[in-house]
């Protein structure tokens, strides 16, 4: 039983921060959201770091690396707010390597060169994995899938569809397709993506693929979402300490004490779940014991995530509001985590039901 | 006791709602159903409309255009404007400087303000906060310095709401900084934005939506004659407007019309027990708030006595039904939908988080009713 | 619309009042509850005050009063913590009245002469009416009512029993029951009431009056709970401030004023659902807007109960948890207020499906 | 990182887990699990037995009986002994007073007192709260004069937990009343309850049940030698204590038990979304919670710092789980069922409403955390 990083993640995740704090500040960042929304230099630098290569194994240049390998960078990810796509790349990069070991593809992802997104996502279908619309039929995709974060960027989409022998992943190539760009609350980028007899290559290992690597994505999402609540209280601290009223900072005020008091509770209760939803993502004995232990996490993350980003902005005051202020937009941030890959209800649902 | 209204009241309900449902234009109804940005076109239109009908401002004397209408009859009406999803009220003139000129104006003051605010001729903003004065109002620090027959203002003021609409803002100003007292040094000023000096920059809400700005106060030249009351006395003004009988603290209408709206937006989550529950209960909430502001009604309408710290306790339990709401219905959307009705309802989920901060912050009436009405 | 008690109502909410500041204050109320857990000179009280005939026609000697005639007595027994069951013979009595027009206990109960309860909860139903073992056969019950307050004083039971044709009331005299007193957690008496081929008379009125009676109830609770929500919110903050720490009445900091303040706003929401229940439950224009106001009406109340409860024992401290203060007993009788007739999730159930 | 404990720690685990099966005593056992009352004698019985195996002071150093476990090891025990329904070691001995010897005792005072709270000879309780001093604990006003080889205590104690089982008390006196700082004039006293002129008083708490009580001190001769540490010097003795590891705030292993006993209890409600979400909520929390405790202690175990604030957190989030855990067994409980165990049942909700009171209040851990770890 230990907390601590290894001495990789610790070098990999101060490296991480140390490309944030020079690279991707809050000025920085408002700059790239302007812009196209999202920055190749970024992306660059993300490939130099290794975490282009940390997801996938050492045949196609890469690390091996796990759930719990990223959490010192999805923290600093969430943190600094940062929109750029690299989850679904790690989740579509994954799911290839599983599906289809050999695809060159995935070379080109280590390297930085081969951009993907992971789209699961449909309308209709709320966060329930086994509602897929989308028609596989004789390795052509027909379908739309929505929302799908990063689709404007992406080169290649692994997909979920439907097909004679159940749900299973198809890797499509973007040109094949038709991309609606838009963009998501919390400021990043995402599209609808339609399928039109694409041509698709099928990955082995059908909906049980699936379901593990959303199970990834939400260990990963809950790490972020502790970099993004700890932002969120420990900026709030501040403006207690800092902001005066009546003569006095506020922060001497017993009622707004026991408030933030009770969002650092919020905190390290979400955090512990993190460890747990990363840990058994890598190990879990079975599929059962990681999703109970996932959406355990994202429960709790959940409700962490709403009771803090409500919070912190009350006790901003009218600061809390403004969009010049970080807190504003993690506040949404936060408010898209607490729903990304099932909200509350969903995963009380699947909780009670293993 | 009878909680069911009279037959008169009822009656004039129904006057109301006849009258919005011919009168209210179908184009400005559903921008306001659609959560759509009002432009000040559109807000003056409804208020014109309103004026020409002669219930723009129920609640001033008659003298002055006001309906003579009781409590209810003001409560019902509110009521009514906001089930029917009417544009709002803009506040700042017909609530807030209107009363005020009323009760303190000079005459010559109310009759050059009072019709150009009943007809929406002028468009009002309110200065009252500023970067360093927010919950403890009274540190205010934009000063007002008295020279011959004119008053010269310098500072700031923050989360002017429509301020770029604005053809008037009321101010608090500090007249005097030697006072002993902070309250007494403080002046309520009334000032016309094309006042050379002035300058308005938008502050941008988390939805993105340009609603509040901060005013800069360089030099401006303000006639003395359009101070209220007396100088050193604009706390005693501030004061009687927090007092004011506003009947529409717990949007009562708005809300009703909003979770009709919510049941029928999320009929495919009706079956699912935990959004059902989270709705009961929220409607629960809402039916006890509207009888709770119907008791108060009553009270008043009995006693004759304002409201107190009873208006704190609807703006608690309104402004968190309102933002249960708006989170009930972002819960509803479908979370892969990209629609221009899916988008703005979770912007709005952003935009009213600021409803527990402003017009007083949800701790701020805590604060009044523990001092207020527990005596603590 | 007004909210006025009529002349009547308050003269008997006085007379209710009076009665129980001299004869029924917490000294005696204790005395009660340490022998036999009811007091006859209490009862003689309640006749002469009117309160036995209150809920019947004239017929009977009554004054035909309703749920409202009764808001003002209820709120001032919540608050005095009284013991007797009162409503028990209220709802008897009104079953009784609705179902055998002609029976000639229902002088008797005016006169104060006779004392009967309703029997309608069994084991294993929690809080279902139509979930009844117990039979009717040939106007003979046989089954076992559990938990029936009052039952240990009761000379008649309208009790709910399954016949041929459904759910109905049936009218049984004590002598043919066994009764196995007991004390609730609110120190009240109630029973466990043992039927065995028990000669009983069957009252019109079927399922219906029955889930009518409990409605009827459901109102008379809501308003006894607004009663001792009241005593618990003022005794809180007379604690605050009175009790001094750290050189200061504890009532200074901002931390507990904020939580008595939403005490306070919990108990007002209550009482106007209160009203609501009362007024609906004596001129809904049908069963369903009748039961859909009575279960919002529980809802709210039992989560003020639980609020608030909750809240002034932690603020007392611990003399909040001695039984030597009223609030102890306040917090017991507001644990089982809040779940008698039905608990929160029994009562969102019903009136999701209304 | 690594959730999972080592090989070792689980080896230790096992063997503590098998010496309970083996050595619990069914009936002591039984009685926890169906919450009945637990006597002075199943207690010192309980008490005995681990003593003998000389697992009754693990933190001790080995010298007076400690195991010398590392933190883990001992949170283990801890958690074990609570997970397999063992009867609470009361702490006032082995927690509290003994760990005061042991830093601060004289040689005399630890020969004397330690091997009889080891060995269960002697039964202690703890004399801090007054009636006028509760969370400000400095303002206690028992009195203790100094005359000859003796002190006289004069005053009243509150709220002391078996005080009627109790051999000895040890307590805060006031032997000064003339400092400046009212913290000064303080010492920590023991004191044989049998002494003349001490009278316990019994306080029934709402489940009815004898637990604390009301000590009273008339003119108590208490012999000098019975100073702990310096005289004036109590607030430091109290102010170590307060910062003493204790592995076993948060009540895990027993939270855990009263778990896995609920959703046998509870399995009628388990198909009820309602009920379910709560007790998943609540799985989840204590979940959380058992994480976060660990975190913790991985943390002591490799800065070998104090846990400081953090202990203050458990205390809240343990605390709230145990409540939580009451409320939804009185609510699986069948409301028409009058059988022993439902209402021990609905008492034990009753009784656990304490748990968020005593030991530091939650407020007084919040102000604890606002202070000290966040800096306000």
């Amino acid at each position: 039983m230990n907390f601590d990083y290894n001495e990789e993640q610790q070098l990999l995740a101060d490296s991480v921060r140390r490309y944030l704090a020079k690279s991707y500040d809050f000025e920085a960042r408002r700059k790239i959201v302007a812009a196209e929304g999202w920055s190749t230099d970024a992306w660059k630098q993300f490939a130099e770091i290794g975490l282009t290569g940390l997801p996938l194994g050492t045949d196609h240049g890469g690390f091996g690396g796990g759930a719990v390998d990223l959490i010192g960078v999805m923290e600093a990810f969430g943190e600094a707010l940062v929109v750029e796509p690299y989850v679904p790349l790690v989740l579509a990069a994954r799911a290839l390597e599983r599906g289809a070991k050999s695809s060159p593809l995935l070379s080109s992802v280590v390297e930085g060169r081969a951009r993907l997104a992971f789209a699961h996502t449909e309308k209709g279908a709320r966060y329930a994995l086994d509602a897929v619309q989308t028609r596989a039929k004789e390795s052509r995709l027909s379908g739309e899938k929505s929302a799908v974060i990063g689709a404007p960027i992406a080169e290649h989409f692994v997909v979920s569809a439907r097909g004679e022998d159940g749900i299973g992943l198809y890797l499509v190539d973007r040109a094949a397709t038709e991309v609606k760009p838009q963009r998501t609350l919390d400021e990043r980028l995402a599209g609808d993506v339609v399928l039109r007899e694409a041509p698709a290559h099928k990955l082995s290992g059908g909906a049980a693929l699936l379901e593990e690597t959303v199970d990834f994505a939400t260990a990963l999402l809950c790490a972020e979402a502790v970099g993004a609540l700890q932002f969120a209280c420990d900026t709030t601290l501040e403006y207690l300490k800092t902001r005066k009223q009546f003569g006095v900072p506020i922060g001497t005020f017993q009622a707004l004490q026991h408030r933030i008091v009770d969002m650092y509770i919020s905190l390290e209760q979400a955090r512990s779940m993190a460890c747990l939803a990363a840990s058994r993502a890598d190990s879990a004995g079975d599929a059962r014991e990681r999703a109970r232990a996932i959406s355990a996490a994202k429960i709790r993350v959940a409700d962490a995530a709403r009771h803090v980003s409500q919070e912190a902005v009350q006790l901003h005051g009218g600061m809390g509001m403004s969009e010049e202020l970080k807190i504003s937009h993690t506040f949404r941030r936060l408010t898209v985590l607490a729903r990304e890959y099932g909200d509350v209800d969903h995963h009380l649902a699947r909780y009670a039901a293993l | 006791m009878d909680l069911n209204y009279s037959a008169e009241e009822l009656e004039f309900r129904d006057e109301v709602r006849a009258w919005l449902g011919a009168n209210l234009p179908a184009e400005l109804r559903e921008e306001v159903e659609s959560y759509a940005h009002l432009s000040k076109d559109d807000l003056l239109r409804w208020h014109r409309i309103l004026a020409k009908k002669g219930w723009v401002a129920p609640a001033w004397p008659r003298e002055w255009g006001g309906t003579g209408w009781n409590v209810v009859q003001r409560y019902l009406f509110e009521e009514e404007l906001g089930y029917a999803g009417s544009p709002p009220l803009i506040p700042f003139g017909l609530s807030m400087c209107g009363p005020v000129l009323l009760r303190f104006g000079s005459d010559a003051q109310k009759k050059r303000f009072l019709p150009r605010i009943y007809n929406g001729e002028d468009f009002w903003c309110q200065g009252y906060s500023e970067p360093g004065s927010g919950s403890d109002l009274a540190s205010l620090k934009t000063s007002a310095v008295r020279k011959g027959d004119h008053y010269v203002v310098n500072g700031q003021k923050i989360w002017t709401t429509l301020a770029h609409y604005a053809d008037w803002i009321f101010c608090l100003v500090r007249s005097d900084s030697g006072t002993s007292k902070r309250q007494e040094g403080i002046s309520f000023l009334l000032i016309d934005m094309r006042t050379p000096g002035i300058t308005v920059r938008p502050l941008i809400l988390m939805d993105g939506a340009h609603e509040v700005n901060e005013v800069f106060f360089d030099d401006v030249k303000v006639p003395a004659e359009n101070l209220v009351f007396e100088e050193g006395k604009g706390w005693t003004v501030a004061k009687y407007l927090l007092g004011y009988e506003r009947m529409n603290t717990g949007r009562i209408g708005e809300s009703k019309r909003q979770l009709a709206y919510l049941k029928r937006y999320g009929e495919h989550l009706m079956g699912d027990t935990r959004w059902r529950d989270r709705l009961s209960r929220l409607e629960v909430e809402l039916t006890a708030l509207e009888i709770t502001n119907l008791r108060f009604l009553d009270r008043m309408r009995r006693t004759g006595q304002p409201p107190g710290a009873d208006v704190s306790m609807l703006k608690i339990k309104g402004t968190e039904i309102q933002q249960e709401l708006t989170e009930l219905m972002m819960d509803a959307t479908d979370p892969a939908a990209s629609d221009p009705l899916s988008v703005a309802v979770r912007k709005r989920y952003l935009s009213m988080r600021k409803t527990t901060i402003y017009a007083g912050s949800n701790e701020i009436q805590r604060n009044i009713i523990a001092k207020s009405t527990l005596g603590l």
